[in-house]
């Protein structure tokens, strides 16, 4: 029933992290050269609009790691693979600070374009609720200490908040509010000029690469700390 | 009558622990109260602020009376009893939802039109909050019931709890405050009551250990 | 008729480890198991197994042959008694007693539930004024409220003085001879009578 | 140091049953979140409403965490070993006191204006509402913990506690509001701490049975 | 030196209603006292008067000569272990020794209050995952914190393992050895040795 992680894999997520972390680096120093260099300013915001290439990102991947949390819970609702509890509880942290990113540039970003810091509109507080949500998750597995309970309730947990996924994605269009609706991730064509969606593309590859090897390194620590509580237990 | 025995005995030790039902009217217009202290407003918008200062009231005193549904049982080992007695637990659970709201939000909804005299609030706008705190108020009932079920063994944190209750409230709070809502509140009070049947369900279980 | 409780190559496991194992042993009617053993080597954690409250559990547990699974319609003939005394502490006995009857939709009469442990005296105190031997007796005198065939008891004896151990040996006689079955676990040179005495400390991985 | 023993004792627990200091921060943040839903406003009138909604959300963190000064250490039996170490019980209430304030009023009082920024408030206004809060909380601590020590063992009953309370919170909420009043809450709240004082000690005495 | 506590002509009032009366006795450094009686007959509130929580009273209690009035400095000479275990439930062993320690004011060696009782192995684990016999034993670990002259316990036995009611027994035999005395309340054919037995059911009124 317990890890079918073998030792060597840990070993090839060691060999990897390096690799990454390089790569990383790499990637987001061609990606900021063409956000902050390469690429014409907007004709209405101006330069201002470079926080684009951080904050949009930021944002998705906030998104996206808060479903691949819950995708991972209910996986391992359906699977009872222990990994998967792993996977969410490795995530979780990293979607905290992407989220805390999309917050903190959206707000530097809406200063000059919208005139305030914060505004209180739907897309805005579902995202600040989105934090909390990464904390409960967090909180749970500390505030309980029997560790078989902690995974199902915070498991329960993750796949609740799901809820709150669709609600950010879809509040732009349901509620009149300030901020942009979907102009580069629709189903169609992106209403977005090709001079700014490829230094957007290169940054949204930055941090995938940025958010891939953070998670290796969670997963890594989270495996090694369960051998450490299982090696006491015997 | 199984059922109906259950609820009975939840309303009865909600009675017994203290006479609840005035205890909530009580709180509702307490919170009311509040309003005219901490808002240098004109009376005029103490209206606007009414149905907004009712769906906090209500949903306060729902937070703050949580522990009585299923931590109290808990902590006692009347839970125990409760389980392995010939009840599906998923009936338990609906009678413990339902007994719950009766205990609770009964008072506030008869309590609603006193303190809208109070306020000076339309017979007419009255009504509206009062079928709107129906609709909506069993679905953060059964929330509420759900998520202390859910951290029934945590940490002793009612903060905690409630910060994950809170935002799950936010919908409510958004279409309560809206007069044509009704319907979409009793929507949301349907979907929580199925979400919340199986969390509470499913914890309930985790919790017998 | 008869009923029969199998406990079949039974292991326990509770936060990832695991308690004892190999434990196999047979109830029928009108028997009393005692359990003991060291702290700690699964004397409740097998009761609360027995009971359905800890379903992680390796093994079988079979009553008249069906198999016992969590919480089902079967475990209305099973009643626990452990160490939470199910009382809520500012009712008085009489309230709780009310509550109880409620849960067991019964409205059997007052002196035979107060009879058997002899509570009666202090039925319209509050319980958070009983001592604690009171309180235990209050709290074991459920098991007189509605049939259930097999008594689940924790550590039954603790706080009782040998009078009163007495007057529970005589309900658990009285319950058996009507073709229950009580399993109950105590660590004290007590003095129940029992028909087979199971050490967990041979089933225990300490 | 025996005094400063006891406060780190409370401190530690309060931080071992959970980390509480982000949760009474996070608990601002949700309240006021709930705000903008709840008022059908204009974000202009939420600056207006800002600094009332932070004494209520204070009144709440406070009321929602009042079992943590006695209730918890009594039930458990951890307030007679309290009773009798060296400790005079007049030292063990303030230090109660002190630690629930740490733990639960700080918080809060360095969340206000990062939340204040959320909100548009001017620094000088987020100052005011600070410095009154910092003011008022102890007095609204003391209280509530005088309150829960004279109810530790009546019927559970977190409503009936929190009916006592509010009424005794007005004072503290017409003066905070205010912003030249912070000499007048830090007033309230010696008169409360006197009176809290020896409520407490009163009750602890009569509990220890 | 030694102690000396002298219990002169002492009644016992709850609830308006007299529990015993006439109880007079004398305890000296290292000597170990046993009360036992029925159910109700006031063990447990003659040792929470003797602690000083219980204020009414008749009578008199000298400690050394000196009288004892409720929580005054005296006290500290004192340590009361009872049913209610003082253990935070949701705080791992650990943490609740050193929440202990803070209030007793000491840093004694952790090995000083883990041997005794033989606790150690489960030092990290939550109170709440513990069987109740390793919550008992925890709880009376409370005893090695401190130096204080007469111990109060309160069915220290209950739960408890006959392995175990030897570590007590031996730990008693150190404190009463280094000058302690030791007052403990029982029901069950213990094996504790004692120098003087009182019996409750001779001054209780029932
Ligand atoms: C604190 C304030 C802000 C927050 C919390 C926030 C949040 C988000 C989130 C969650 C997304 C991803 C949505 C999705 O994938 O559909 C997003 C995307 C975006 N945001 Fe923001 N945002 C903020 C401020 C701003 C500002 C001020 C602007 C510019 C005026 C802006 C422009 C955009 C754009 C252009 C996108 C990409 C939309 C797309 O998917 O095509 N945001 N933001
Ligand atoms: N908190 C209380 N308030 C009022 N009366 C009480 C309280 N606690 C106990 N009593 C009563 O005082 C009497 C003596 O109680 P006590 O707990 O001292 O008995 P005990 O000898 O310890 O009994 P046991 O063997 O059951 O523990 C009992 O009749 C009980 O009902
Ligand atoms: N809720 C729980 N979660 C995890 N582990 C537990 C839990 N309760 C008990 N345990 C562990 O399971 C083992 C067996 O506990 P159990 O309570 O069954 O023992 P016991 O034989 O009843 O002991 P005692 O004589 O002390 O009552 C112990 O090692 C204990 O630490
Ligand atoms: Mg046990
Ligand atoms: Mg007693």
């Amino acid at each position: 029933m317990y890890l079918k992680i073998p030792n060597h894999f840990i070993n090839i997520i060691q060999a990897w992290i390096p690799i990454l972390s390089l790569l990383t680096l790499a990637t987001f120093s061609v990606g900021l050269y063409f956000a902050l260099f390469n690429s014409p300013p907007d004709y209405l915001q101006g330069d201002s609009m470079r926080i684009m290439y951080v904050h949009v990102p930021a944002a998705w991947f906030a998104l996206a790691s808060y479903s691949f949390l819950s995708f991972s819970c209910i996986a391992w609702f359906v699977f009872r693979n222990p990994n998967f509890n792993l996977f969410a509880k490795s995530i979780a942290p990293i979607g905290a600070v992407f989220t805390i990113i999309a917050l903190v540039t959206g707000s530097i970003w809406g200063k000059p374009t919208w005139g305030t810091w914060w505004a209180w509109d739907a897309r805005l507080t579902s995202m600040l609720v989105l934090f909390f949500l990464y904390a409960a998750y967090i909180m749970t597995w500390q505030a309980i200490a029997n560790k078989e309970l902690a995974a199902k309730i915070s498991a329960t947990l993750g796949i609740i908040g799901f809820i709150n996924i669709p609600i950010i994605k879809f509040s732009v269009d349901w509620w009149n509010t300030l901020h942009q609706p979907a102009t580069i991730s629709k189903l169609s064509a992106p209403s977005i000029h090709i001079s700014m969606l490829t230094p957007l593309m290169i940054m949204t590859f930055a941090y995938l690469l940025f958010l891939i090897t953070l998670f290796l390194i969670r997963f890594k620590i989270e495996i090694l700390e369960q051998k450490i509580s299982r090696a006491k237990n015997i | 009558m199984l059922f109906y025995n259950l609820i009975i005995r939840d309303l009865k030790l909600a009675f017994y622990s203290s006479t609840n039902f005035l205890l909530a009217a009580s709180f509702l217009i307490l919170i009311l109260v509040l309003i005219p202290f901490v808002f240098n407003a004109s009376p005029d918008s103490f209206t606007l602020l009414f149905s907004g200062f009712i769906w906090i009231a209500i949903a306060l005193s729902i937070l703050l009376t949580l522990d009585r549904v299923f931590n109290s049982d808990y902590e006692d080992g009347n839970l125990e009893i409760i389980l392995i007695s010939q009840f599906p637990i998923e009936l338990i659970v609906c009678a413990k939802f339902i007994s719950h709201w009766i205990s609770n939000c009964i008072p506030i909804i008869i309590a609603i039109p006193i303190a809208g005299l109070l306020f000076n609030i339309s017979l007419s706008d009255n009504l509206y909050i009062v079928v709107n705190i129906i609709a909506g108020s069993p679905g953060m009932v059964f929330i509420g019931a759900a998520i202390s079920a859910l951290t029934l063994g945590s940490k002793r944190a009612s903060l905690y709890k409630t910060i994950i209750v809170i935002p799950l409230y936010i919908p409510f709070m958004i279409f309560g405050v809206n007069q044509e809502s009704s319907l979409v509140l009793l929507g949301l009070s349907m979907i929580s009551f199925i979400f919340s049947l199986f969390t509470s369900t499913y914890s309930l279980h985790l919790y017998a250990e | 008729m008869t009923n029969k409780l199998e406990i079949n190559d039974l292991e326990c496991i509770r936060n990832e480890k695991s308690i004892f194992q190999n434990l196999t042993f047979k109830v029928e009617s009108s028997q009393t198991i005692l359990i003991t053993g060291k702290n700690g080597s699964g004397k409740t954690s097998l009761l609360r197994i027995i009971a359905g409250f800890i379903v992680n559990y390796k093994g079988e547990i079979l009553f008249n042959s069906k198999k016992i699974n969590d919480f089902n319609k079967l475990i209305a003939d099973f009643k626990f008694v452990g160490q939470k005394n199910s009382l809520k502490e500012n009712l008085t006995v009489q309230q709780n007693i009310e509550l109880w009857q409620y849960l067991y939709q019964t409205t059997i009469d007052i002196d035979q539930i107060t009879g058997p442990l002899n509570i009666k005296s202090f039925l319209d105190k509050d319980v958070s004024s009983l001592s604690d031997g009171q309180r235990k007796r209050v709290s074991l005198s459920r098991l007189t409220i509605s049939q259930s065939k097999v008594w689940l008891l924790d550590e039954p004896l603790v706080y009782l003085d040998a009078d009163k151990v007495k007057l529970l040996g005589s309900l658990i006689d009285k319950h058996n001879k009507d073709g229950g079955m009580t399993i109950y676990s105590s660590n004290t040179k007590n003095n129940l009578d029992y028909n087979k005495l199971i050490n967990m400390d041979n089933y225990a991985l300490l």
